[in-house]
């Protein structure tokens, strides 16, 4: 067997599991599709229930992934076959298998080793488009870093804002570079690579259908969703953590939350609970609070989901402490006004139709798998749900095993869940893959000493060492 | 020895066989209940807004005229010791107000007279049973065979944080009592719920509908008599029962108080007793247990 | 109808007097409902204890005019029982003030009947007069 | 002499926006011992790690000082890059002016830069006095003993045997399980969870790498990270062990790593007395019900009469601040929705009511579940606290409230199921003690971090998982118990522990053996020698906090590279200002 294992995914769940491998001894090849790591989690501005600031607590990180001896990282990158290839000699009847993966790198144009991000392209760059990283409420240049953590700290040329590569119709990047980092030659590249262990962690997208145009979603430029909100909140985002809404740049002052936006909308939308976003609803309410004392926060809900540690406290702080009014029921209709729009919606509890003039409404817009899920799946032979979010072989039972022997599932791309059940689960599926390698190894080592000794003795030889370590603690014991 | 005790009004009025029962009883038990030199009412409800301290005048007066007696004061309604150790409770944690209050009624009341219900004095200081001292060794005439339903209602127990007398939801003071008294205490679930209160005045409906679920109720479980310490709770339980379908013979059950019935069991005469001011007559319940040895 | 909700309504003048004379705040209320379940004179009331409360939260001045708020005899089962500790009787005490201050008086002892009145503990007469006149 | 290399580093406009780098390595570059000082855009990219690299070869630097972020993010990564040119890691020092100057000074550039300075000056100091030092080694044990023997024990155990190293598994009660063994069924494998966790059971007991030790309790605890002494005493001596050969109470049981799983214990139902509980006959806690369902024959306890108005109350104790605990218990809303549905498996001509004040159904097919059971088995939800429950002697009253159609609610029902919270098992307290983890206001043992380390204690070597940590049901439980196991299988990745060496010692002519330093150490990393009658360390345990230091009257405690001197150097450096350079 190959003792490397692939992770599809570089979000949190996918690096997590990476560094667990990774610092088992094992190599892992990490591959992520966008130009950096570090997930959705690098888009939030702080976390619940304790209000870390998300960048702080996830830089160390995407740093260690990035310099890793044992983790290589493939950005810009997918995965586009796998093949089963078949055990190793000596196995038993069930089989060690592994995969040869091939990955296909898109070009980013810019050599990653040379690049020192210095900054020098971006500003001759004469193309300016919306930053994804932003939710596209800032613009960046046709070469650009998404944010100034991301790693790998490497600009990357995007070649379909580009003015034109073939043939090349600008140039100025490379002009003003002054390492030589750009190449507009670069291709895509085909990386084959054998590996042990498969853990998909593909993550999840935000839902932008029909349930939320009817909440003038993308027609009206105050009507935003929760990572969108996110940015604003960021202090790295494009207002530098100040609240203001996108139509004329006021400080908004009535904030509507709409949670269930899409989720739990079997008609209009999707069936299933999106899970997080009570809670990060209640953030938002308490962070927006914190930088506009004198706002006012309406949120609509139809139960409020607060199951964690320290979550139902999170929430009654948000309503006790920060004058958050919850509002149990849906929103019937939102429309533009003059001066922004207005929400139509009802109280279930006083059973009356109620309507609010809001300056920004947030959508909870629900979580949906990432988009290349259905193809990974299929290509690794993974069940996924009508929805497209992976299953687990038995959801209770094995919830990080995919059913396909060596390949794992964690995080998003399972289902709707936080960061710390996301966390705990990458851990999981990292713990199967070691399992399955440190089995496989110790089976290979007691057959290479068949003839010499038993392959116990590592282990008694291992406690005895211990046990002679252990006698300045013992003797305070003793004394106690 | 004496207990300075602060009747109030209605104990002095329309409950005077409430007053008159339990300081025959206190008597008996050895703390005769001293009255106040000088009192006046209580105000009946303890204030519950925060924006208007005026109506803490009336209690805080009263813990005044009875820290000229001593350091505690008793009463017997329930009501009274309701307002009084809730007024008590909050001169004690607000400093502040206490002060201005005493400088409303150029007064200075400390602020460490503990007010006690009799009951808290009956169970603390005399003792259900047990001791040589305690009630059941006192009882002359063991009301053996009586059924007790003991109604607690709301203010002798709620709020829980200021009253502390007894459980608010699972209460036992009055079964305890009626232990010791050698009769049987009747568990029925509408114990601690409200009789409607003041709701007299305005909807005299409500309490007459919940009078009956409370009386209904005990019936259902065996009660041959009601005993409360509160003198609300006596008359809305008791006044509906002339009218209602309740006061057919047989279903009618009687409301006293519970220091009446301790006056009965520690054999005390007759006029102590007070049963002539009743709209259901208890004078036939009893009749078994009072003309017993 | 629909009710506007703003913020001159759910944090305006009249939510802010609930609060300074109830000393609650309001919002500790997540609307379980467990005082409208144990409320004795509940039956009597046109609106639910957890609906006055409710009402309130979002500065609807209606609450008002609800019977419940003169049918409550603050027994205090509600609070006793509430489990973020909301103290709905002084949040109704609140109410009572507001509308008596208003000149508003829900009792006359002139129309009680003659035999009642007769009848009535003092401390009956004496607490109804400080519940519902001025 | 010393010749030190300063770095600065502008961090983009991070440090730059604010302090006048350029002057920070020009002004630290006059210092006498400073031999090459310069500044650069991102010191932590690879060409300025490699500047650092260059610098230490040309300028023959004897040792080191980054000026960029803090040391939490980036001291290792400059440490190996030093190591690498053949520089002791620990003669190279960051010194922090990005977290603690420029983002705190934004608005003060001029004085930023001054302040800057005299951080690097600071360091300057101490790195000039740096011992250089190798980092400890010692043993580990690569055994490990998992508490509890619920799911999540069993999945943990499971886990690490399965990759090769041996477990003991700690169990208190006779038999495997857990409280999952009390269920009849569970929400996602429905009746057939019991089958599922017997294979788990027997897949735990015939695994040759686990060691189970039923009716057992861990009685104490010592030691450290890969190297804990575990006394564990069993409660039934008749009990046999699965396998022979691991110590009891006689002989301590040496493990390198313990995991807690000691799951949870049901909200007592005489803490609710409005609700009946422990009074009232037929109001009973969802384990009870469970075990009702479980005999197959479903009865109320009272009578004997099959229940047919069963209403379910959830949030007993759960959301309660003010009586019971205010937390949610997480799990309820959707074991309540599965018990509803068995109740009218066996029952189908019977009525189930839910009162719930929330339907926390977050979870992948929850949401569509609690419809299934409204939809398809009428199962009534009715939004709304119960505020009262009592027995009328035939049926049990329930008195609760519909928030949504505003209406009080009666319901005479025959039996009546508390959905009562979850509380941390009645030994975690004490094992939190004996193990010194620390726990929450409740006893849920405290991971490391709530959001990237759910998994560890804050102990070393210590790891969590289910319900211990929270209220978890089932399928988090078991990920997060293998998440716990990827924990000990990295940890027994390596053959040796290794540990910073700047940690406590003992200069042994000044030692007194007084013990004043024994008694204030929080760690118990120190002892005194009888033999020798001096003060000791253990270098395994020490945490650097400096607590023997202060205690010892003869400055005879000490630790490597944070010596007095160096910190009086350091304070110097900033009393003398800039202007004396």
């Amino acid at each position: 067997m190959n003792y490397r294992a692939l992770v599809i995914g570089a979000g949190i769940s996918g690096m997590q599991a990476a560094l667990d491998i990774a610092d088992s001894g094992y190599e892992v090849i990490l591959v992520e599709k966008e130009p950096a790591i570090g997930g959705h989690m690098a888009q939030l501005s702080e976390t619940f229930p304790t209000l870390d600031c998300s960048q702080c607590i996830l830089t160390p990180r995407t740093v260690e992934v990035g310099q890793h001896p044992n983790i290589e990282l493939l950005t810009l990158s997918e995965v586009v076959e796998v093949e089963r290839i078949s055990a190793d000699q000596g196995d038993d009847g069930e089989g060690q298998p592994g995969f040869h993966v091939r990955i296909k790198r898109h070009p980013r144009y810019v050599r990653e080793d040379t690049c020192t991000a210095c900054g020098d392209c971006a500003e001759v760059c004469p193309v300016v488009v919306p930053n994804e990283f932003d939710r596209g409420l800032a613009a960046r240049r046709a070469i650009y870093i998404p944010s100034p953590q991301a790693v790998p700290a490497v600009y990357r040329l995007d070649p379909d804002a580009c003015l034109g590569l073939f043939p090349l119709a600008c140039g100025k990047c490379a002009e003003a570079c002054e390492v030589n980092a750009i190449d507009y030659d670069m291709q895509a590249e085909i990386i084959e690579e054998d590996v042990g262990a498969i853990i998909i962690a593909t993550g999840y997208e935000l839902y932008q259908d029909e349930a939320i145009v009817a909440y003038e979603y993308m027609s009206h430029p105050n009507v935003m969703d929760g990572l969108e909100f996110e940015r604003l909140l960021s202090a790295t985002g494009p207002t530098g953590g100040k609240i203001i809404r996108p139509s004329d740049r006021k400080v908004p002052k009535e904030v509507v939350f709409i949670q269930c936006a899409g989720s739990r909308n079997p008609e209009h939308g999707v069936p299933y609970c999106s899970k997080i976003c009570c809670m990060y609803t209640a953030k938002h309410a308490i962070l927006y609070k914190h930088r506009v004392p004198d706002g006012q926060v309406y949120v609509f809900y139809m139960d409020i989901r607060a199951g964690g540690k320290g979550y139902e406290e999170f929430v009654n702080r948000a309503m006790e402490e920060d004058d958050t009014v919850y509002i149990r029921g849906r929103v019937s209709k939102v429309f533009p006004t003059d001066d922004s729009v207005m929400v139509w919606g009802v109280d279930t509890l006083t059973g009356r139709k109620v309507e609010i003039a809001a300056d920004l409404v947030v959508l909870a817009s629900a979580i949906i798998p990432s988009s290349a899920s259905r193809q990974i799946a299929q290509m690794l032979g993974v069940e996924v749900d009508e929805f497209g979010f992976y299953n687990a072989d038995d959801a209770e039972m094995t919830p990080v095993e995919s059913g396909v022997p060596g390949v794992f599932l964690a995080g998003t791309g399972l289902g709707p869940q936080d960061i710390p059940e996301t966390v705990a689960q990458a851990s999981g599926a990292a713990a199967k893959v070691l399992s399955r390698f440190q089995a496989a190894q110790a089976e290979e080592r007691a057959r290479e000493a068949l003839d010499t000794s038993s392959s116990g003795d590592e282990t008694v030889e291992a406690n005895s060492v211990g046990a002679a370590a252990r006698s300045d603690a013992l003797s305070v014991t003793e004394a106690a | 020895m004496g207990i300075p005790y602060f009747p109030g009004c209605t104990l002095s009025t329309k409950a005077k066989n409430y007053d008159r029962s339990g300081r025959a009883v206190a008597e008996a038990l050895g703390f005769p209940l001293e009255e106040l030199p000088e009192w006046q009412c209580c105000g009946a409800t303890f204030p519950l807004m925060l924006d208007d301290s005026m109506a803490l005048i009336a209690p805080t007066r009263i813990l005044y005229q009875a820290q000229q007696a001593g350091d505690r004061v008793t009463t017997l309604c329930s009501i009274c010791f309701n307002v009084l150790r809730r007024s008590q409770a909050l001169l004690d944690r607000d400093e502040e107000m206490l002060d201005r209050i005493n400088w409303f009624t150029e007064e200075e009341y400390e602020g460490d007279v503990h007010v006690a219900h009799f009951l808290e004095i009956l169970r603390d200081d005399v003792g259900w049973e047990g001791g040589p001292e305690s009630l059941a060794e006192r009882v002359k005439r063991p009301l053996t065979g009586l059924k007790v339903a003991p109604y607690y209602g709301c203010l002798l127990l709620r709020p829980f944080e200021e009253i502390g007398l007894d459980d608010p939801e699972d209460p036992h003071i009055l079964h305890d009592l009626v232990r010791a008294l050698g009769a049987e205490p009747v568990d029925f679930p509408y114990n601690v719920e409200c009789c409607g209160s003041y709701l007299i005045v305005k909807e005299p409906d409500v309490p007459k509908s919940l009078a009956k679920d409370i009386v209904v109720s005990a019936r259902e479980h065996g009660a041959d008599v009601i005993i409360t310490a509160c003198p609300l709770c006596q008359f809305n339980l008791d006044y509906p029962q002339r009218e209602t379908k309740m006061s057919r013979a047989g279903e009618q059950l009687p409301v006293l108080y519970f220091t009446q019935l301790m006056a009965v069991a520690l054999g005390l005469p007759e006029e102590t007793w007070g049963f002539e001011d009743h709209y259901v007559d208890p004078r036939p319940f009893l009749a078994r247990v009072a003309n017993s040895p | 109808m629909r009710t506007e909700i703003s913020v001159k309504k759910v944090r305006g003048r009249f939510v802010r007097q609930v609060e300074e004379i109830s000393g609650q705040d309001l919002l500790a209320c997540n609307q379980c409902g467990k005082c409208s379940a144990g409320c004795p004179v509940v039956a009597q009331m046109a609106v639910l204890p957890s609906q006055v409360i409710r009402m309130a939260q979002l500065g609807m001045e209606e609450v008002l005019e609800t019977n419940t708020i003169w049918i409550c005899a603050s027994c205090l089962t509600c609070v006793a029982r509430c489990p973020k500790g909301v103290d709905l009787p002084r949040l109704m005490e609140a109410l009572r003030q507001i509308s008596l201050r208003k000149g508003v008086a829900k009792l006359d002892l002139n129309d009680l009947p003659e035999d009642l009145l007769q009848e009535l503990p003092q401390l009956a007469v004496i607490g109804g007069c400080r519940k519902y006149m001025k | 002499m010393t010749r030190i290399g300063v770095f600065v580093c502008h961090c983009g406009i991070n440090i730059a926006g604010t302090v006048d780098v350029q002057s920070v390595a020009e002004e630290i570059g006059r210092h006498p011992d400073v031999a090459f000082a310069t500044d650069y855009s991102f010191m932590c990219s690879e060409p300025g790690q490699q500047l650092v690299r260059d610098a230490i070869s040309d300028h023959e630097l004897d040792a080191v000082v980054v000026a960029a972020c803090s040391p939490s993010m980036h001291e290792a990564t400059f440490r190996r890059a030093a190591s690498s040119e053949g520089l002791n890691p620990y003669r190279l020092e960051i010194a922090n002016i990005r977290e603690q100057c420029s983002w705190v000074h934004e608005h003060q550039p001029a004085l930023a830069t001054e302040k800057a300075i005299e951080v690097v000056q600071t360091v300057v100091e101490k790195v000039k006095r740096d011992e250089e030092l190798e980092p400890f080694q010692f043993p580990l044990t690569k055994r490990a003993m998992v508490i509890g023997g619920g799911i999540a024990g069993m999945q943990v155990a499971q886990d690490i045997a399965d990759a090769g190293f041996p477990v003991v598994l700690v169990e208190r009660e006779d038999h495997l399980g857990g409280k999952m063994a009390q269920l009849s069924g569970t929400y996602l494998n429905f009746d057939a969870a019991p089958g599922l966790l017997q294979r788990k059971v027997d897949r735990v007991l015939g695994h040759p790498n686990i060691d189970v030790l039923t009716a057992s309790e861990v009685i104490s605890v010592d030691g450290y990270v890969g190297n804990f002494e575990v006394r564990v005493a069993h409660s039934d001596a008749s009990q046999e062990r699965a396998q022979p050969g691991t110590s009891g109470v006689d002989h301590p049981i040496g493990v390198g790593a313990i995991v807690l799983a000691t799951g949870w214990d049901a909200y007592p139902l005489h803490r609710l007395p409005e609700y009946g509980g422990g009074e009232v006959e037929d109001v009973v806690d969802g384990l009870t019900f469970e075990r009702m369902l479980r005999d197959g024959d479903l009865r109320r306890p009272s009578d004997g009469r099959r229940p047919r108005e069963v209403v379910f109350v959830q949030c007993a104790g759960s959301r309660d601040p003010e009586h019971g605990v205010s937390y949610c218990s997480k799990v309820c809303c959707m074991v309540v929705a599965k018990q509803a549905m068995m109740f009218k498996e066996h029952v189908p001509e019977g009525q189930a009511y839910v009162f719930y004040i929330d339907i926390r159904s977050a979870g992948k097919g929850y949401d569509e579940y609690v419809q299934e059971a409204m939809e398809e088995q009428d199962i009534l939800y009715l939004r709304g606290k119960v505020s009262k429950i009592f027995s009328d002697g035939k049926s049990v009253r329930v008195w609760g409230v519909d928030t949504l159609s505003n209406q009080p609610i009666g319901i005479a029902a025959d039996l009546v199921v508390l959905a009562t919270a979850m509380l941390p098992s009645d030994q975690a307290l004490d094992i939190a003690q004996k193990l010194r983890v620390s726990a929450d206001e409740y006893g849920f043992f405290s991971e490391a971090h709530p959001k990237l380390r759910p998994v560890e204690s804050l102990t070393a070597g210590i790891f969590l998982a289910g319900a211990a940590q929270g209220p978890k049901d089932i399928p988090e439980t078991v990920s997060q118990a293998s998440g716990a196991a990827a924990k000990v299988l990295r940890l027994f990745s390596h053959d040796v522990m290794t540990q910073e060496p700047t940690v406590a010692y003992v200069v042994e002519e000044l030692c007194s053996g007084c013990g004043a330093c024994v008694a204030v150490c929080p760690y118990e990393a120190r002892a005194l020698d009888p033999v020798r009658n001096i003060a000791t360390v253990n270098a395994a345990l020490c945490q650097n906090c400096g607590a023997c230091l202060v205690a010892c009257p003869n400055k005879a405690s000490r630790i490597h590279n944070w010596t007095p001197e160096q910190i009086l150097a350091m304070a110097d450096a900033v009393m003398s200002g800039t202007a004396e350079v």
